[in-house]
């Protein structure tokens, strides 16, 4: 998982299977300290985040579960999805 | 997964039969990626994947494969790792990246983005990416 | 994957199991700059690639001065698994494997279409 | 994959127990120029490699379980003590 600040969206009417129908975000992500790194990290968002939220993104097989819980989703063709929508941080 | 941008195509006819005929495109990351991935790494699937390409991915490119029928200068997103596979065929296709969108339109809030702290530099770069 | 210049070859005989008979070849990434935009890229007139040396394992018979494609992780594993049951887990300890000797690299310019 | 030289061994007498004793070296990664890069690793050992050996280390959750077993936590394992390598002039 990492921290990130979404940034951007990103539309796309020819996309791999599984991923129709779902909105993908840009997330700046960002280090240990919470400082951004520059990198950019496309993730699928079921929880709705919109741009300027703090969330936490999680990758491969944690990111298919957020989409869909459960060992038969590897038919999910991403790997990161939005997990989190971060209200504060310490 | 990583947005960028395709720039190149690679042709090899000595190849893994089990890559079949698929077309191999070379990609740009969009943003900034000195080390490439290693957060992107921090997760599961990636740490074999990718983790250990951190000395390759000074490498600033990757190729993945495409049945979506990107064509070069289009913006991209690209998967890693097992789903990458399963698009290309299956589990045991040995292929490690592979285009999953291809973008009609990305847009980027810069001011979220410099609020989220990103500098000038940051921001100078992803204009030019969405430019 | 990523694309790289074969530069060498590593052997080791003190080795886990599953890795024995596996030929070992050292790959320099190329960095996105060195393929040239436009440069229609064949084997011999590679520019320099980057300075880190990926260790590789190959079946593909890659040879000096060849590009190759390497990819990482599980699809490395699967490509020095040639009999592999359908949904078997390789079982050989590895990171990285040529799965292409590169014929051509077309790099298109970075102008904005 | 990456090519190495052995610089040192840590020794942790308060260890966590998921590195279950094993043997920990810090390596150098090799540059094709030969430049001395300043990043260790820290790789654990089940080849009984030492001080000034040239070794390979492969990293991943996969090449930790197939060689020195699931329950150890670092993913940089070494896979080979190299015997001899040969740069092509380029």
């Amino acid at each position: 998982m990492i921290r990130g600040t979404v940034v951007g969206q990103v539309w796309a009417t020819r996309k791999a299977r599984g991923l129709e129908g779902r909105k993908l975000l840009v997330v700046a992500a960002r280090d240990a300290e919470g400082r951004p790194t520059g990198r950019l990290v496309v993730a699928v968002d079921v929880l709705d985040a919109g741009v300027g939220e703090d969330v936490t993104v999680a990758f491969g097989s944690g990111a298919r579960n957020v989409l869909r819980p459960g060992p038969e989703n590897r038919d999910l063709l991403c790997d990161a999805a939005v997990a989190a929508i971060v209200e504060g941080a310490g | 997964m990583i947005l960028g941008r395709v720039v190149g195509q690679v042709w090899a006819t000595r190849r893994d039969a089990r890559l079949g005929r698929a077309k191999l495109l070379v990609v740009r990351p969009t943003g900034i990626y000195e080390p490439a991935f290693d957060e992107i790494a921090s997760g599961e699937i990636a740490s074999g994947e990718i983790a250990s390409g951190e000395t390759a991915f000074g490498a600033r490119h990757l190729v993945a494969t495409d049945d979506l029928d990107a064509g070069i200068g289009d913006q991209v997103v690209v998967c890693l790792g097992a789903p990458a596979r399963a698009s290309a065929g299956g589990n045991d296709v040995p292929v490690d990246a592979a285009v999953m969108a291809v973008v009609d339109r990305a847009e980027i809030d810069l001011h979220a983005l410099g609020a989220a702290g990103a500098g000038p530099g940051i921001r100078r770069k992803l204009t030019e990416a969405f430019g | 994957m990523f694309l790289g210049r074969v530069a060498g070859t590593v052997w080791s005989t003190v080795k886990w199991p599953e890795t024995r008979g596996l030929k070992l070849l050292l790959v320099r990434p190329y960095r996105l700059g060195d393929l040239a935009p436009g440069a229609v890229r064949a084997g011999a007139e590679a520019s320099e690639p980057t300075d880190d040396l990926v260790v590789c394992a190959d079946l593909l018979d890659a040879g000096p001065g060849d590009d190759v494609l390497v990819a990482f992780g599980h699809a490395a594993r699967v490509a020095v698994s040639e009999k592999l049951a359908p949904g078997a887990k390789p079982n050989v300890p590895i990171d990285a494997a040529v799965v292409a000797v590169v014929d051509r690299v077309e790099i298109e310019s970075e102008t904005r279409r | 994959m990456w090519m190495g030289r052995v610089v040192g061994r840590l020794w942790a007498a308060r260890q966590a127990a998921s590195l279950a004793g094993r043997k920990l070296l810090l390596v150098r990664p090799e540059t094709a120029s030969g430049a001395e890069g300043h990043r260790l690793i820290v790789a654990v050992d089940g080849l009984d490699a030492g001080p000034g050996d040239r070794v390979i280390v492969a990293h991943g959750s996969r090449v930790r379980d197939l060689t020195v077993g699931a329950e150890v936590a670092d993913q940089d394992v070494v896979i080979g003590i190299v015997d001899g390598h040969e740069l092509y002039p380029s």
